[in-house]
């Protein structure tokens, strides 16, 4: 792809997301909020899973932090003050885990993560002080300069401007610039050290990476896009609830990374719009499916059609798409091939 | 026991886009010792993973050509069907189970082999490499590189194969050890297991061998008795380094000649 | 004090079941590096299987069945997700395993639907006596089961062919293929072992005092992480050591919830993963596990 | 076409005093109502009775004649007890339908309630009977709500059960709404009648009750509350009757369902596990549960009869009363919908309690059954005693 | 976020201090790998460790780079002790080395590969490369300038863009030793760097490792099996066995010590007697 075809594709592309808000209505605003934040937090998994190799099964317990971190903060000072708050207790919720983060690896950090899900759950039913316990609390709608991101209408071109009509340019803002610090910091100085650490940890350190240091930083900065993830689905959802931030929830950011592309950026957004918004469409479209049908009606409803497509999709994708999803675009540049496994072709060049 | 010929014909090998053999022709006759010599990526080692059909662990295959010992196709066959032939491969860079002790790991070298023999080879390849009894319950993975290089040929011979391949079973072996595998490797061979050895110490393996053949950028270059070949020119220059006495001067021209590297200024 | 005891002994008896899944985590750990996150789904359908045909076949040909049945589904879930797996990276293939497991939970969670099944197992609600502790049969029978065959596979992976194939296949697939090993089939008969394993472990997860299984069933085998880690995934006297660590806890915390109640209730779930952090911390391989060698 | 405003457009079709007014979807044939359930996840049991019970109301009722000569049509999205999922099925539905005869999840409707209650004010009735819930004129729970059903539970336990003043009982319950909102009605009517409430905190993954038996039974309680789901109640009588602990356990709404009288704790649940509900049982005598048991079973053959079957048609029933209201009243919309409800002050349909839908503060009844578990009664459960009020209820302002 | 910001470091160019091994013992369970080696390596000298396998040479390296630590005795280099130091602060002194079994990932390229041995020289953190500071862009550009420099003089330049685990075992011992060099090191520590080289190669390699001390003026402890190239380009020689130091001198010297010759040599001795079996 030369690099005009591509600008002008990102460009369009860019146009049709701004232009969106305009057109199409509260569900599928939320739908492609959802996946906003998704992708953020995506993004955070993979630094950690896909470029440094650390297992984290505990993703959803600093989402957590970010929401209620937001509510909370949000009791004491401005929305956006809160907002950057929250994000930055994430971090250092990652950074208190950092004697773990640091020095674990492979299924055993997993695991070890695993268990501030049970833990950050604990606390979330019981602390109902700060977190409103089972009941969950309500979200404060964020207010920036007095612009304020909740549904009292602003009408802008004769369309009626809602939370969620608002809310997606902020997100769409900020998964841009997550975006881009993301691929900022996989492409240079840090991101080599990362991946050095995944695939040599010894050689690593031998050559100058503070391994363990290191670690405990991509944990911090990984729960600090988590967290930001956190404040925002809880501005579009309104509402914080302790069961939402389970164990299914970090598996499916570990599903997003996976079926998106290990360790890269946009890997993980393709996989986080994937897996975000496949239920959706099932259940909107579940009349019109093959297989599917409607819910209550017997057969395979569409929450579990969507389950099993994104079970088999995690696995389809590892087996005939290693790489995930982001290596459809690039399967031809030279370098992938060198890599991929194949019969040797014919006609090829002398090595 | 009755043995069988390598014969490898025409075989054209390569990962992906890669070429990495051309019609590489080759015999290694019953009882033989053969060596091959090749500079660094030659395609020596991919000539010895199409023999093993372990290409597919490196993501390559074999393109052309066929690989037969005695009746047996070996290029039809899986990797643990061709050891079940006779046919045992060390691999390049030890490869032994690290996790494993050194003991499991000569137990695992003799899963593909008759089981009655165990114990007698076991002898046979202590006696051969006494660290390894030495060592017997240590993790394989924590013994030196060149105690892994002998373990990892201790285990590819309690296999008890016909044909063995050595995939630079010398590298990274003291000068006395290197010495001790040669001429453990003639030993072998009088009991009857051929050997194709592929090595980038020639002057070691064009001694124990009787035949050689040179690889260059995956084709056969030169072939033929080992002792024509280790007189040639081309070879005593290449890899015999005979030239070794002005070696130092050589050095020194070569830096010379090549780009000199600075001091870098912050 | 006689609270004590019962509490010790209902840990433990409890434990005895955690111990016989994070068996399961165990051998497919050691077989093939990879955390097996669908083995909780693997016990579902061993489970499933026996509760199904109980009522027609009898309980233990059931249990036979089940077990099979199980086998059977690892030993799948080997053959077409496990051995095309081309990579060399054990975290990518845990994460696979969560992909299938999340395929094969939905579908059991929706045959199973809203029922409760029974198993139909012969112990029933007995208990035996001692002094004044008195302790399910269907738990003396787990703790018994736990320890055969974690002695079993301890004496297996040590001493037969077949668990050196395991470890070296586990290791280095190429440098196995050049042993003579026959990866896929190590490979299928660890899976299938998994699966057999997990099907005893749903025998004695869902009988007395449970009522049967039901949809959560697999959520309850996740208790069985912590015990694997506890006690180091790659070591088999680990996962008894570690299922009884968490069973005894999760059964002291439930049972002393009263005095612990500054920490909040309900904390009888959460304990074992403190505890598991903990030793993690002193520990970072578990109690048994083996240490990650490096050696450049 | 961009969404701007084409100024009033669509908001009620209907002019002049005496024709009906209809807005909020309704059309000349239909009238569309959405089902917020749950058919995969944790409340899978009760969404698949409540919405075929929904589905079969509806069914008869389109075949009748429908309301106001339209067809009531069910838009049914099935949310597995996914908040994410269930905000956005609200979203999806919500400009689309006149509202909601079932909801599953109260944490889902609470998220949802600044909405519901500010701008878009159709009705919901929830499958849940939190009391957090109540206090909305949009949100209304048919039935007494937890914290009622456990006052009554304690006052029967002091009535008939032989606890009196000074013993401790025992309350097991799931962290979360249900249980915490049943403990809040334990712990008040336990104050009134001097008990003491020995709590017993649990998640859905505790299957195995031995542990709490144990600490109940070192704490000598006299009977045990539990609000839990089924296998939980099953392990707890189970174990409470092994262990030598013979008290009767008494349950609320999700606790019991008939398959645990398959399993090993059948015996046990016979004879000392009572369960508290504000409807009949669907296996009673009584012409209500019985010919719904039968039309239910003649429609959806094999599946199992259940107590949700009579939440869900209950509901179906009230909701259809509100718009055949509405549309007397001509205002087949949101507001005529909900004014109707709240004009029905003594509802009865047949499952043996009296309903009084005026009060948005107040649950539509604050009676209970106690029932019990019968192996011969379909559905599994029969009646141990009629219908009641605690005193102590007069007393009591839930929290919500 | 001011993360991993390198070490201070002591080093100033053209001021290699010398590195002093003092009663150095490793044990391990059951087994002494070291047993109080002592040696020195003078400024800018290129010191040989030799002895047979299982002598004790890596584990000699691992101390000194960190990776393992010393159950006795101290290693010194200049005012710095490193004994104790984690990996990364040892690196940050200027210790760089190369390691017997190759640790190169296995995606990246060449030119990352060496990339990454600059980590030590350069800043940029989080924060400057993920918002692509200017700084951290000038930064990039300078040290891969420095990188294709020191690919061009270890005669990589042809490979930068190739996987480097794709390479033939030879040439991933030349991208160790190009990454070593990228770490700019005023010590520099070589495994067996000519292990699975042909005699061809081998010159070429011991040229680079002779070039870099001519041009550095660094200085280089080398472990090799090889006795032609230790001889070739070593000051000084130590000699261990069964991690004890049998030896130690210039390399002739060395060569002809009895000891040497039964624990290491053997009699055969070199390449002229192999010729001489070929011949014969
Ligand atoms: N896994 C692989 N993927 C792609 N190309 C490879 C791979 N392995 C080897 N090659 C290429 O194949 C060619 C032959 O390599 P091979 O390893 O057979 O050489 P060799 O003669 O054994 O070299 P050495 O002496 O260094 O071991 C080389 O050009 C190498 O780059
Ligand atoms: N981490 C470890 N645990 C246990 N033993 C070890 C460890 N590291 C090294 N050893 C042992 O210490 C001894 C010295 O090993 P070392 O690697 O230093 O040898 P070497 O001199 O480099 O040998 P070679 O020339 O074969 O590479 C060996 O016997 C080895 O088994
Ligand atoms: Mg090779
Ligand atoms: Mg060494």
């Amino acid at each position: 792809m030369s690099s005009r075809i591509r600008i002008g594709l990102i460009a369009a592309g860019a146009l049709v997301l701004l232009a969106l808000p305009f057109y199409v209505d509260r569900f599928w605003l939320q739908a492609g909020l959802f996946a906003m934040a998704a992708s953020i937090g995506a993004i955070g998994l993979n630094l950690l899973t896909g470029a440094t190799g650390q297992l984290s099964l505990g993703h959803a317990f600093f989402l957590a932090v970010g929401a209620y971190g937001y509510c909370a903060l949000a009791d004491i000072v401005p929305t956006a003050l809160a907002a950057i708050g929250a994000v930055l207790v994430a971090g250092a919720a990652g950074g208190l885990l950092s004697p773990i983060a640091g020095r674990l690896s492979g299924a055993y950090l997993g695991i070890a993560t695993l268990a501030l899900i049970f833990i950050g759950q604990h606390v979330l039913f019981n602390a109902s002080d700060l977190t409103g316990g089972y009941n969950g609390r309500d979200v404060p709608a964020l207010n920036i300069f007095g612009l304020s991101f909740d549904d009292t209408e602003t009408v802008v071109l004769a369309v009626p401007f809602e939370s969620m009509e608002k809310l997606w340019y902020a997100g769409l803002l900020l998964l841009a610039a997550c975006a881009l610090f993301a691929r900022g910091v996989l492409r240079g100085r840090p991101g080599r050290a990362m991946n050095a650490i995944r695939d040599h940890r010894v050689a690593a350190g031998v050559m100058g990476v503070p391994v363990a240091r290191l670690r405990a930083w991509v944990f911090v900065l990984s729960s600090m896009y988590a967290g930001l993830a956190g404040v925002l689905l809880a501005l579009i959802v309104q509402r914080t609830t302790p069961e939402y931030f389970g164990f299914a929830l970090s598996l499916e950011y570990l599903a997003m990374i996976v079926i998106g592309g290990l360790g890269s950026v946009a890997g993980a957004v393709l996989g986080a719009v994937f897996v975000s918004l496949l239920p959706q469409l099932f259940d909107r479209y579940s009349e019109s499916l093959p297989l599917v049908s409607a819910s209550g009606t017997g057969g395979i409803a569409p929450g579990e059609a969507s389950s099993y497509l994104y079970g088999a999709a995690v696995v389809a994708v590892v087996l005939f798409l290693p790489g995930g999803l982001v290596r459809l675009g690039s399967a031809a540049t030279p370098r992938a091939l060198t890599l991929r496994k194949k019969e040797p072709t014919d006609e090829s060049a002398p090595a | 026991m009755p043995h069988a010929a390598l014969q490898v014909g025409a075989l054209t090998a390569g990962y992906g886009p890669v070429r990495a053999l051309r019609e590489v022709t080759l015999t290694v006759g019953d009882g033989a010792v053969v060596a091959v010599l090749g500079g660094n990526g030659a395609g020596k080692t991919t000539l010895l993973r199409a023999i093993s059909r372990t290409l597919g662990f490196h993501g390559g295959a074999v393109a052309g050509g066929e690989i037969s010992f005695g009746e047996t196709r070996l290029d039809r066959l899986a990797a643990p069907e061709v050891v079940a032939a006779g046919v045992v491969q060390v691999p390049e860079g030890r490869r032994v189970f690290a996790r494993m002790t050194v003991a499991d790991n000569l137990r695992a070298g003799a899963l593909g082999a008759p089981r009655g023999s165990r114990s007698v080879s076991l002898e046979r390849v202590h006696d051969l490499f006494p660290v390894l009894l030495e060592r017997a319950a240590q993790p394989a993975g924590l013994l030196s590189g060149g105690e892994q290089q002998m373990l990892a040929l201790a285990r590819g011979l309690m296999a008890q194969p016909k044909l063995l391949l050595l995939d630079e079973p010398t590298l990274g072996l003291a000068p006395l050890a290197a010495e001790r595998i040669a001429e453990r490797i003639r030993e072998i061979n009088r009991q009857g297991t051929s050997v194709l050895l592929v090595e980038q110490n020639a002057a070691i393996a064009l001694r124990v061998a009787s035949e050689a053949y040179v690889l260059e950028t995956g084709r056969v270059a030169l072939s033929g008795p080992a002792a024509e070949l280790a007189a040639s020119d081309e070879v005593r220059r290449r890899y015999l380094g005979v030239v070794d006495e002005d070696a130092a001067a050589d050095a020194e021209r070569i830096a010379d000649a090549a780009p000199v590297l600075r001091r870098w200024q912050p | 004090m006689t609270t004590f005891f019962e509490l010790l002994i209902s840990g433990i008896s409890l434990g005895a079941v955690y111990a016989l899944i994070a068996l399961g985590f165990v051998v497919i750990f050691r077989a093939t590096e990879v955390v097996n996150f669908a083995h909780a789904s693997l016990l579902f359908a061993g489970g499933y299987v026996t509760a199904l045909l109980t009522d027609d076949i009898g309980f233990w040909a059931a249990l036979i069945v089940g077990i099979a049945g199980a086998a059977v589904v690892g030993s799948l879930v080997e053959f077409l997700v496990i051995r095309r797996y081309r990579g060399r990276d054990h975290s990518v293939l845990a994460i696979v395993t969560i992909g299938v497991d999340i395929v094969l939970l939905t579908d059991l969670t929706r045959r199973i639907g809203t029922d409760v099944l029974p198993l139909g197992d012969p112990w029933g609600d007995k208990i035996v006596q001692i002094g004044p502790l008195a302790i399910p049969e269907t738990r003396i029978a787990a703790l018994l089961t736990a320890a055969l065959v974690i002695a079993v596979f301890l004496l297996a992976f040590r001493y037969t062919s077949w668990g050196v194939a395991m470890r070296a296949a586990a290791e280095d697939r190429e440098a196995a293929a050049l042993m003579g090993v026959r990866l896929g089939r190590v490979s299928l008969s660890a899976w299938a072992v998994a699966g057999a394993l997990a099907a005893i472990a749903a025998l004695f997860l869902t009988v007395f005092p449970t009522p049967g299984l039901e949809r959560n069933t697999s959520l309850v085998a996740l208790k069985a992480f912590p015990a694997a880690i506890i006690g180091g995934l790659d070591s088999t006297t680990g996962a008894l050591a570690g299922g009884l660590i968490v069973g005894v806890t999760e059964a002291m915390v439930t049972g002393y919830q009263d005095e612990l109640s500054f920490l909040g209730r309900g904390l009888g779930e959460v304990a074992p993963y403190l505890v598991m952090l903990l030793i993690l911390l002193a520990r970072p391989a578990g109690l048994f596990g083996t240490r990650e060698l490096t050696r450049v | 076409s961009s969404k701007a405003k084409d100024d009033d457009g669509d908001t009620g079709g209907g002019k002049g005093a005496g024709a009906l007014k209809t807005g909020d979807g309704v059309t000349a044939t239909t009238i569309p109502l959405g089902v917020l359930t749950d058919m995969t996840g944790v409340y899978a049991t009760l969404g698949k009775s409540v919405t075929q019970a929904q589905q079969l109301y509806m069914k008869q009722l389109n075949d009748d004649g429908g309301i106001c000569g339209r067809k009531v049509q069910l838009t049914i999205r099935d949310h597995g007890y996914d908040p994410r999922k269930a905000v956005s099925a609200y979203t999806e539905l919500e400009p689309k339908v006149l509202g909601f005869p079932q909801f599953i999840g109260s944490p889902f409707v609470a998220a949802q309630k600044k909405r519901i209650d500010g701008t878009d004010k159709g009705l919901v009735i929830p499958q849940a009977w939190s009391a957090n819930l109540l206090g909305s004129e949009s949100i209304r729970q048919i039935g007494a709500t937890y914290d009622y059903e456990m006052i009554n539970a304690v006052d029967w336990l002091v009535k008939s059960k032989k606890v009196k003043s000074g013993d401790k009982i025992g309350h097991v319950y799931f962290e979360g709404d249900f249980g915490e909102n049943a403990l809040a009605g334990s712990k008040y009517a336990a104050d009134e009648a001097g008990l003491e409430v020995v709590e017993q905190k649990i998640k859905p993954t505790d299957q195995d009750m031995t542990a709490q038996v144990t600490a109940l039974k070192k704490a000598k309680v006299k009977a045990i509350l539990i609000s839990a789901g089924p296998a939980q109640s099953a392990s707890l009588t189970g174990v409470a009757a092994a262990a030598n602990l013979p008290v009767p356990v008494v349950g609320n709404n999700p606790t019991f369902a008939p398959q645990l009288l398959k399993t090993q704790a059948a015996p046990a649940l016979l004879k000392n596990f009572y369960f508290l509900a504000s409807t009949l049982p669907i296996g009673d005598k009584g012409s209500g549960p019985a010919e719904l048991a039968k039309t239910y079973s003649a429609e959806y053959k094999g599946d199992l009869l259940d107590n949700g079957i009579i939440a869900g048609w209950a509901a179906a029933d009230v909701f259809a009363k509100a718009l055949e209201g509405a549309c007397k009243d001509k205002n087949l919309t949101r507001e005529g919908v909900r004014k109707a409800l709240l004009s029905m002050k003594s509802y009865e349909e047949g499952f043996g309690i009296t309903h009084d839908f005026s009060d948005p503060a107040a649950p539509s009844t604050k009676e209970s059954y106690v029932l019990r578990p019968d192996d011969k009664a379909k559905g599994g459960m029969a009646v141990a005693e009629k219908a009641f009020t605690a005193p102590a209820v007069e007393g009591y302002t839930p929290e919500g | 976020m001011t993360e991993d910001a390198p070490e201070k470091t002591a080093d100033a160019p053209g001021q290699t201090p010398s590195l002093e091994v003092r009663d150095l013992t490793v044990r391990f369970a059951g087994l002494t790998a070291l047993d109080a080696v002592s040696f020195t390596v003078a400024p800018g000298s290129l010191h040989a460790v030799i002895g047979p396998n299982g002598a004790g040479k890596s584990t000699c390296f691992n101390v000194l780079s960190g990776v393992y630590r010393a159950s006795a005795g101290h290693v010194h280099f200049g005012p710095d002790e490193l004994t104790g130091l984690p990996p990364h602060r040892i690196a940050a002194l200027g210790v760089a080395r190369t390691f017997q079994n190759i640790a190169l990932p296995p995606y990246a390229t060449v030119a990352d590969s060496l990339m990454l041995g600059r980590h030590r020289l350069t800043k940029a953190g989080f924060l400057a490369a993920g918002l692509r500071l200017p700084s951290a862009a000038r930064e990039a550009e300078r040290h891969r300038e420095r990188v294709q420099e020191i690919a061009e003089f270890t005669g990589l330049e042809r490979y930068l863009d190739h996987p480097a685990a794709a390479l033939p075992y030879g040439l991933q011992k030349l991208v160790e030793l190009g990454r070593a060099l990228c770490m700019e090191p005023r010590l520099l520590l070589l495994d067996e760097p000519v292990a699975g080289m042909t005699s061809d190669e081998r010159r070429r390699t011991a040229a680079v490792i002779a070039g870099v001390r001519e041009g550095l003026g660094i200085s280089v402890v080398l472990v090799e099996h090889d006795m032609g190239v230790v001889m070739r380009l070593a000051d000084e020689v130590t000699v261990l066995d069964f991690g004890r130091r049998i030896a130690s001198g210039p390399p002739a010297e060395v060569q002809r010590d009895p000891e040497v010759v039964r624990a290491y040599l053997g009699d055969t001795n070199n390449s002229e007697d192999a010729e001489e079996g070929v011949t014969s």
